[in-house]
């Protein structure tokens, strides 16, 4: 996990964002209010339950942003049958838990994974592949790709190789639902933490922000 | 060279000017042409030759000579040769005749190249919509002097990682007293 | 000299007088360097004094059955003398020669002697002397048989 | 529509009774196939971390960082490769260039992590689970991204050069250096084993580029005796140069040696153009062997007056006395020798310090004195019979040899000792018509000669009877004639470690009669020229000075360098040393041009 | 010569007028880059008049990483590894292109085995390609059967790589002057093995997706390349064969051991999504015969590299050249510059999808149905990420 400095630089902020991207007519379409952090249930054996629920059916956005998502495929047909770990992919973000970042992220693209990842319902997880959302990859010294996926979203589980096989993709799965049945996946915490954070980094290379600051 | 190719040449050479003819391999052939010249001479090939196809339009940028050098690919299914027109124009004005209406697919060459070199075509169709690129505002990033690596760095930051020459780390280690590279 | 803290006494006295010998050579050597080279070598005297007299005190045991092997360099030098502006290489000489003349007089005393523990005492004071031969014979092995 | 296409999707039933497509476990059951590209295993033993892994990866992922326990050996950097998997393309290309061949790959693939900085390891230091597996990605044995083998170096055959003292190597053309130049890899480990540091790489690129004028302007940055180096260097760059772990080291020597062919001596004051300013300040240098030489030209290049003071006729010291000129022709060494003089140096040749300049009156009369006087006396065996009259030394014979005079070896000769003397007195000898007996204490192996001296030395009909131990020199019958009585050794381990002693068996003694017996089994320092009091003032060990920070003695106003000062004995230390106590004689006179930059490096 | 086409001057090549939003009659609906079928991250920006789409407008970019830029930058034997990565699906083209374009500018020429194994190898990643787009094109259609058995099955294929290539996708094998090693023991065997099973795969998918009613239903009609069309929008592969144009570069201009291999260009008349789903069957039947060819005409032995010069400061003399290969969409080029210097002056790649996604798209979206979009484009075989490099 990445280690958030300077975080605590950017000031206070108030409980309604700005939307400063948006044309005063648009802006009446999207809500402006701050992500919520999601607080476990004071019972711990009904949140553990939940959690088990959770990790065993996790629905994968099917949004396959780089080249590691050709790998997504064999992964979900009959030869490695990732169905009957409880997963699947859905067309719309809304109705997706786990979004996997096939390998690189143009800058192009980075816009809409925001986009997608805050549409995303909560629980929601982020499984990065491949080298290039951990430090660049392959492109490293590209000016359309970004290095770390870490600064624009948080991540809960990567997956090394490149690409990496769907052997490795199923394992990383079943790492995630490990991590989910400890209770130790807190991405979107830490997103809604550090919401400030993020959405600086994020405008800092995107050009034209003409989206509203949360997409909830 | 064909027969078939070397007369066409001739006779471009003739009624073009054309220079710098250069067989690349047995099916290519590559030549320059100036720039007012272009348009007619590849509808001609178009229309009269039987270069229908047209493979694509590129650019090659002399940054030292100060001229982008397109680059027309034509081919011929007949004779299954091809012939590569270049015309240099001036890299600091940077325009061209826009051939949209003689391919249909010609306008998205075009437009990568206004957005990868800067290169104006009048006419052509959503020119200066974003192609692949959202937003650009630095240098054209095919031209030679964009340097992606600096681009790179400054906004999507490396990791810091250290690394260490051998030639020097060696050096050091070996004849610790002798730095010795002050001349 | 019949009893081992004679013995003992004597090979004692006898690392004294080495040592006492390469001090008064160090302080006449005209060689530059030399001087160190040769206390360095009346140091190494002293040392093996302290080991035989931890011996006497039974804080060390002799170990007359090791094995130390013999490079014969010595044996076929010539001799040498003691002059001012002696050289590295003949202080070696110099001192292997006096190692080995030791080795000698407490093997052949060894041969000679009958009873046993005195018997162990020599061979094993013949093995130590045997061990500063053979640091000395390694020491021109190293520096002065180099040929380059 | 019809019916058959109707009914036709209903066959997929029938797949029902097919075997399934799906693996049951597939990450226990898939392992990668025998050659594919997992993660990366390195024999950090067998790496020399020489950072070709570095220099190929397009990715930026591999970096070179020290590791403790390699650092500090011969032919190895002390570094070892970190691999960045969050870079890391896996296309093996770091294992193609393995130089060492310690690099390749594992049929692991899984590594799942939650942070991304962990993808990053040294290999074979830290410990993975995939160390030991043994399949995976190898490089091809016959898939080589460099030239593997080193092009071949035209020689004179044994027979041809035994009849005279031509030169045996006859130089790579243009065409030859270029290819050999081609099979660098610009690692860099040379530059750092090379005493003198000079810029290998660097110059052999010059090759490559076919600029010699740039090829000739870097080696004399850091070595004014290119001519001479190229020719006789003892390479130690060569036995560091990774290229030579599986093939042949590449052939610097000769691409030194090929610039200098290349351009010619009268060129040399334009390519080098070396401005000198004078700075009114004057400096004897005692001794014009190679270490004088060269302060004299740095020196000199910083716009000092400088005076060498030599006691033979000539310049050049052991590079014109003591190596034959098969191997090093005074026409190579004039050239460089011209070049240094044609800046302004004056050479006293025949004055011998001590009588016929006293060193004292050296002292009063310059700012600063560098001393290398070498190593010149020859080492005594200490044997019985040594001062028989048959029993010459190595490094007069050579001389003698130099100079045209005949040594009068007679037609049977025995040379004693292993080293460059050694070699370069048997080959002498071979020439001058004698059947040659090298007699050596220790093994071939253990010989301090140049591997390739020795052998040209054998294939010249030198007979090489290494473990002989020489114990005597006595009478022959014929007083023209001398007897050697040796006997054989056994090489023992040495209980202290160290390299493996000879132990003389004197149950095997041999006797021979030779005409002559050439000793060179050493050199030692002459030291007389100083006085007492000088020489106890100058911190001498074992006949050598051990000089400070930048070749200085504790004695002010005097340096030393070259085989007098250090132990490597061969000329590129002394080169350097040269080199050295001139940048630090000009701190010494002129330290006001230092203070600022001392100040920038603390 | 009756196929070939002359330049027809009567297509009418000019932008349509912008559709006026203002009526609230239509819709604009943006498709894309998320993605639901095989087609790529690529959106289009559809305007829709009910579900009847008016116009289309293809936005590209979405996997643009400056291929072409940073080959500038990497020295010739790096810019080997970074080639691959251009085409997630068929990687073996552009390693060959790229290792052709170089041996060409430098005048290396591989041994007649790395020929016939490079031969091999684009076959199998053609067959390998093929599988997958078929999956695609039937889950486009709502066929979800036929990709669990195709794309699984492409999963033998891609075996058989890993297995020769030491690579899963990304085979990295086709060095500049050869290939990287030699085939593994008993390969023909399981190549062998992996073919038979294809070739009874293929005889299954045939009957459930192309006689299937709904598929036929929907495909038929679907996007007509007329033959005046091809030309003028260049269109090449087997989006132009199903058009009745006879052209493939294997057999026009053959390169590799091409002209050793017998086959025949398939080629169809129907023109549209049905009749090139159909030529593209055929034409992976086409490919196991093919790569059983190769196996049994390939030499037995023989050396797999030229012999080459320190890749480290490899120089290539001025020139240029412009290479192609028939891929699974058709002409796929490589236009490679060289300056003399250790690096790449220009490289161009040009990928069938070009054309095929952004012209050609957006002419035949016009008028057909939303439902039939994601049909459509797989139907045209595009790769965006060719497109964008």
């Amino acid at each position: 996990m990445l280690k958030i400095t300077g975080a605590d630089d950017i000031p206070e902020q108030e409980d309604v964002l700005a939307n400063d991207g948006l044309s005063e007519e648009d802006r009446k379409l999207f809500s402006n209010a701050r992500p919520k952090k999601y607080e476990p249930y004071p019972i711990k054996a009904i949140e553990d339950f939940a959690n088990w629920a959770r990790a065993n059916s996790l629905w994968i956005l099917g949004f396959g942003t780089g080249c590691c998502s050709i790998e997504l495929r064999p992964l979900m047909t009959s030869r490695f049958d990732i169905s009957r770990f409880g997963v699947a992919g859905r067309p719309t973000p809304r109705q997706s838990s786990v979004f996997v970042i096939g390998g690189y992220v143009s800058v192009k693209t980075l816009k809409r994974i925001i986009r997608s990842y805050e549409q995303m319902q909560g629980p929601k997880f982020v499984v990065a592949l491949g080298s290039c959302p951990a430090n660049g990859g392959m492109y490293f010294d590209s000016y359309n790709t970004i290095n770390r996926l870490d600064l624009y979203i948080p991540v809960d589980m990567y997956i090394n190789g490149c690409m990496p096989r769907p052997e490795a993709l199923l394992h990383g799965i079943m790492e995630l639902q490990n991590d989910i049945k400890a209770g130790s996946c807190d991405g979107a915490n830490r997103y809604v933490e550090n919401f400030d954070w993020y959405k600086a980094n994020q405008k800092k290379i995107i050009k034209n922000w003409n989206m509203p600051d949360y997409n909830w | 060279m064909g027969n078939l190719t070397s007369a066409l040449l001739e006779r471009l050479e003739r009624d073009f000017d054309i220079t710098d003819i250069t067989e690349r391999h047995e099916r290519l052939t590559t030549f320059k042409v100036t720039r007012d010249h272009a348009e007619t001479l590849i509808r001609e090939l178009r229309d009269r030759e039987k270069y229908t196809h047209l493979n694509f339009i590129t650019c090659i940028d002399y940054i030292e000579d100060g001229v982008f050098s397109l680059v027309y690919m034509l081919q011929n299914y007949v004779t299954h040769t091809m012939l590569g027109v270049h015309v240099d124009i001036d890299r600091d004005k940077a325009e061209m005749t826009s051939i949209h209406t003689l391919w249909a697919q010609a306008w998205t060459y075009q437009r990568e190249l206004r957005e990868m070199y800067g290169i104006n075509f009048p006419g052509s169709p959503r020119l200066h919509e974003d192609f692949m690129l959202e937003g650009w505002d630095d240098m054209p990033p095919m031209r030679r002097d964009f340097d992606t690596a600096a681009y790179s760095t400054e906004h999507f930051g490396h990791v810091d990682r250290e690394s260490e020459e051998p030639r020097q780390y060696m050096k050091v280690q070996f004849y610790p007293n002798r730095g010795g590279d002050e001349e | 000299m019949n009893t081992i803290d004679e013995i003992l006494d004597y090979a004692i006295d006898q690392e004294q007088q080495a040592a006492d010998f390469y001090t008064s050579l160090a302080g006449r050597a005209e060689k530059a360097g030399m001087k160190e080279v040769l206390l360095e070598f009346a140091e190494e005297e002293k040392r093996h004094k302290e080991r035989l007299l931890a011996v006497k005190t039974g804080e060390h045991e002799l170990t007359p059955e090791q094995e130390v092997l013999d490079l014969k360099i010595s044996d076929y030098l010539v001799e040498v003398d003691e002059s001012d502006d002696i050289s590295y290489q003949d202080a070696l000489i110099i001192a292997m020669k006096r190692e080995r003349a030791a080795y000698e007089l407490y093997s052949d005393m060894a041969e000679k002697v009958p009873e046993s523990q005195l018997k162990e005492v020599l061979a094993g004071l013949a093995k130590e002397e045997a061990k500063h031969k053979l640091f000395f014979e390694s020491e021109y092995d190293d520096r002065v048989l180099v040929d380059n | 529509m019809n019916l058959k296409d109707l009914l036709s999707p209903f066959y997929v039933w029938q797949r029902a009774f097919e075997k399934p497509y799906t693996s049951m476990r597939p990450i226990e059951e898939r392992p990668g196939s025998p050659s594919y590209r997992g993660f990366h295993i390195n024999v950090a033993d067998t790496c020399v971390g020489c950072g070709c892994c570095h220099t190929i990866c397009q990715n930026d992922a591999i970096d070179m960082v020290p590791v403790e326990k390699y650092s500090g050996n011969k032919g190895d950097s002390g570094l070892r490769p970190r691999f960045d998997y969050g870079r890391c393309c896996w296309c093996a290309l770091c294992v193609d260039m393995c130089t060492a061949g310690s690099l390749r790959l594992s049929n692991e693939y899984i590594w799942t992590s939650r942070e991304p900085a962990d993808f990053m390891f040294v290999a074979g230091v830290e410990e993975k689970h995939w160390q030991d597996n043994e399949l995976g990605y190898r490089r091809e044995k016959s898939y080589h991204l460099y030239p593997p083998r080193r092009i071949e170096m035209e020689m004179l055959s044994p027979d041809e050069s035994i009849e005279g003292f031509d030169e045996v190597v006859k130089g790579y053309d243009v065409e030859q250096a270029k290819k050999e130049a081609d099979r660098c890899i610009e690692c860099g480990m040379c530059v750092a084993t090379c005493p003198a540091h000079m810029d290998v790489p660097d110059y052999i690129k010059s090759i490559r580029d076919g600029d010699y004028d740039e090829g000739l302007r870097l080696m004399y940055r850091t070595n004014p005796f290119p001519a001479t180096c190229g020719r006789i260097c003892t390479r130690r760059c060569e036995s560091v140069c990774p290229v030579g772990l599986q093939g042949d080291s590449i052939a610097i020597r000769w691409l030194k040696r090929h610039i200098v062919d290349q351009v010619d001596a009268k060129d040399y004051a334009r390519i080098l153009n070396d401005n000198i300013e004078e700075n009114g300040k004057q400096v004897a240098v005692i001794g014009a062997g190679p270490g004088g030489l060269s302060a004299a030209y740095y020196l000199r290049k910083k716009g000092y007056e400088v005076s060498v003071y030599e006691a033979q006729d000539k310049a050049g010291g052991m590079l014109r006395y003591g190596v034959p000129g098969y191997r090093l022709p005074d026409s190579g060494l004039d050239k460089d020798i011209n070049y240094i003089v044609s800046l302004g140096v004056e050479i006293r040749n025949n004055t011998r310090i001590g009588t016929d300049i006293s060193f004292e009156s050296l002292l009063n009369d310059y700012d600063a004195v560098f001393l290398s006087t070498g190593l010149s006396v020859p080492s005594s065996m200490r044997i019985n019979g040594e001062d028989h009259p048959r029993v010459l030394s190595g490094l007069q014979v050579l001389a003698d040899a130099a100079s045209g005079r005949d040594p009068g070896i007679g037609n049977k000769v025995a040379v004693i000792g292993g080293g460059n003397v050694a070699m370069d007195a048997s080959r002498v000898s071979r020439r001058l018509g004698a059947d040659v007996t090298i007699l050596y204490r220790r093994r071939i192996s253990d010989m301090p000669a140049d591997i390739e001296e020795i052998h040209e030395a054998q294939e010249e009909a030198c007979t090489i009877v290494t473990q002989a131990i020489p114990v005597e020199i006595m009478d022959a019958p014929d007083e023209k004639q001398v007897i050697i009585k040796w006997g054989e050794a056994e090489m023992v381990q040495d209980p202290k470690g160290g390299r493996p002693r000879p132990v003389l068996q004197e149950d095997r003694m041999h006797e021979d009669t030779y005409d002559c017996i050439i000793s060179a089994i050493g050199q030692g320092s002459n030291l007389d020229y100083l006085s007492k009091e000088v020489q106890e003032q100058l911190a001498i060990e074992w006949g050598r000075f051990t000089p400070g920070e930048y070749q200085h003695t504790s004695l002010e106003k005097v340096f030393v360098g070259g085989d007098v000062a250090n132990r490597t004995a061969d000329a590129i230390s002394a080169i350097e040393d040269g080199h050295h106590a001139a940048r630090g004689i000009d701190r010494f006179l002129r330290p006001e041009m230092y203070t600022e930059l001392d100040q920038e490096i603390s | 010569m009756t196929q070939l086409t002359g330049h027809s001057a009567s297509l009418d090549f000019s932008q349509p007028e912008p559709v006026d939003m203002s009526s609230g009659k239509y819709v604009k609906l943006w498709q894309g880059p998320q993605h639901p079928g095989i087609t790529g991250n690529m959106s289009l920006e559809l305007t829709l008049d009910g579900d009847e789409i008016i116009e289309c407008k293809t936005h590209v970019g979405y996997l643009h990483r400056a291929f072409e830029k940073l080959m500038e930058g990497r020295n010739y034997i790096q810019n080997f590894t970074v080639v691959c990565r251009i085409a997630v699906p068929e990687p073996a083209f552009n390693e060959y292109l790229y290792a052709e374009g170089l041996e060409q500018l430098s005048g290396i020429e591989a041994p007649e085995r790395a020929q016939w194994i490079r031969t091999l190898n684009l076959e199998m990643m053609r067959l390998a390609s093929f599988m997958m787009w078929i999956g695609g094109q039937s889950g486009a259609f709502g066929l979800y059967t036929v990709p669990n058995w195709t794309i699984a099955y492409r999963d033998y294929v891609l075996d058989l790589f890993e297995e020769m290539t030491g690579g899963r996708i990304y085979h990295m094998y086709m060095v500049p002057g050869g290939v990287r090693f030699d085939l593994p023991k008993d390969f023909d065997k399981r190549v062998k093995e992996v073919m038979d099973g294809a070739e009874k795969l293929l005889d299954q998918v045939e009957r459930v997706m192309y006689n299937n009613v709904v598929f036929k239903a929907r495909s038929k009609g679907l996007g007509i390349i007329t033959p005046e069309m091809v030309d003028p929008y260049g269109i090449v592969g087997p989006n132009a064969r199903a058009s009745g144009i006879k052209r493939d570069l294997r057999k026009d201009e053959p390169y590799l051991v091409y002209d050793q291999l017998d086959f025949d260009i398939i080629s169809g008349t129907g023109a549209d999504a049905y009749e090139r789903a159909y030529l593209r069957l055929q034409e992976t039947r086409q490919c196991i015969s093919l790569i059983r060819q190769c196996m049994d005409r390939m030499p037995r032995s023989g050396p797999l590299q030229a012999e080459m010069p320190n890749v480290l400061h490899w120089k290539i003399p001025p020139g240029e050249t412009y290479v192609k290969a028939e891929c699974t969409r058709g002409e796929y080029g490589y236009f490679m510059v060289t300056d003399g210097t250790e690096y790449i002056r220009r490289v161009f790649v040009r990928g069938p999808s070009y054309t095929h996604a952004i012209a050609v798209m957006e002419k035949l979206a016009v008028g057909t149905n939303i439902a039939d979009i994601a049909g459509l484009m797989v139907s045209l075989h595009t790769y965006p990420p060719e497109i964008e490099r």
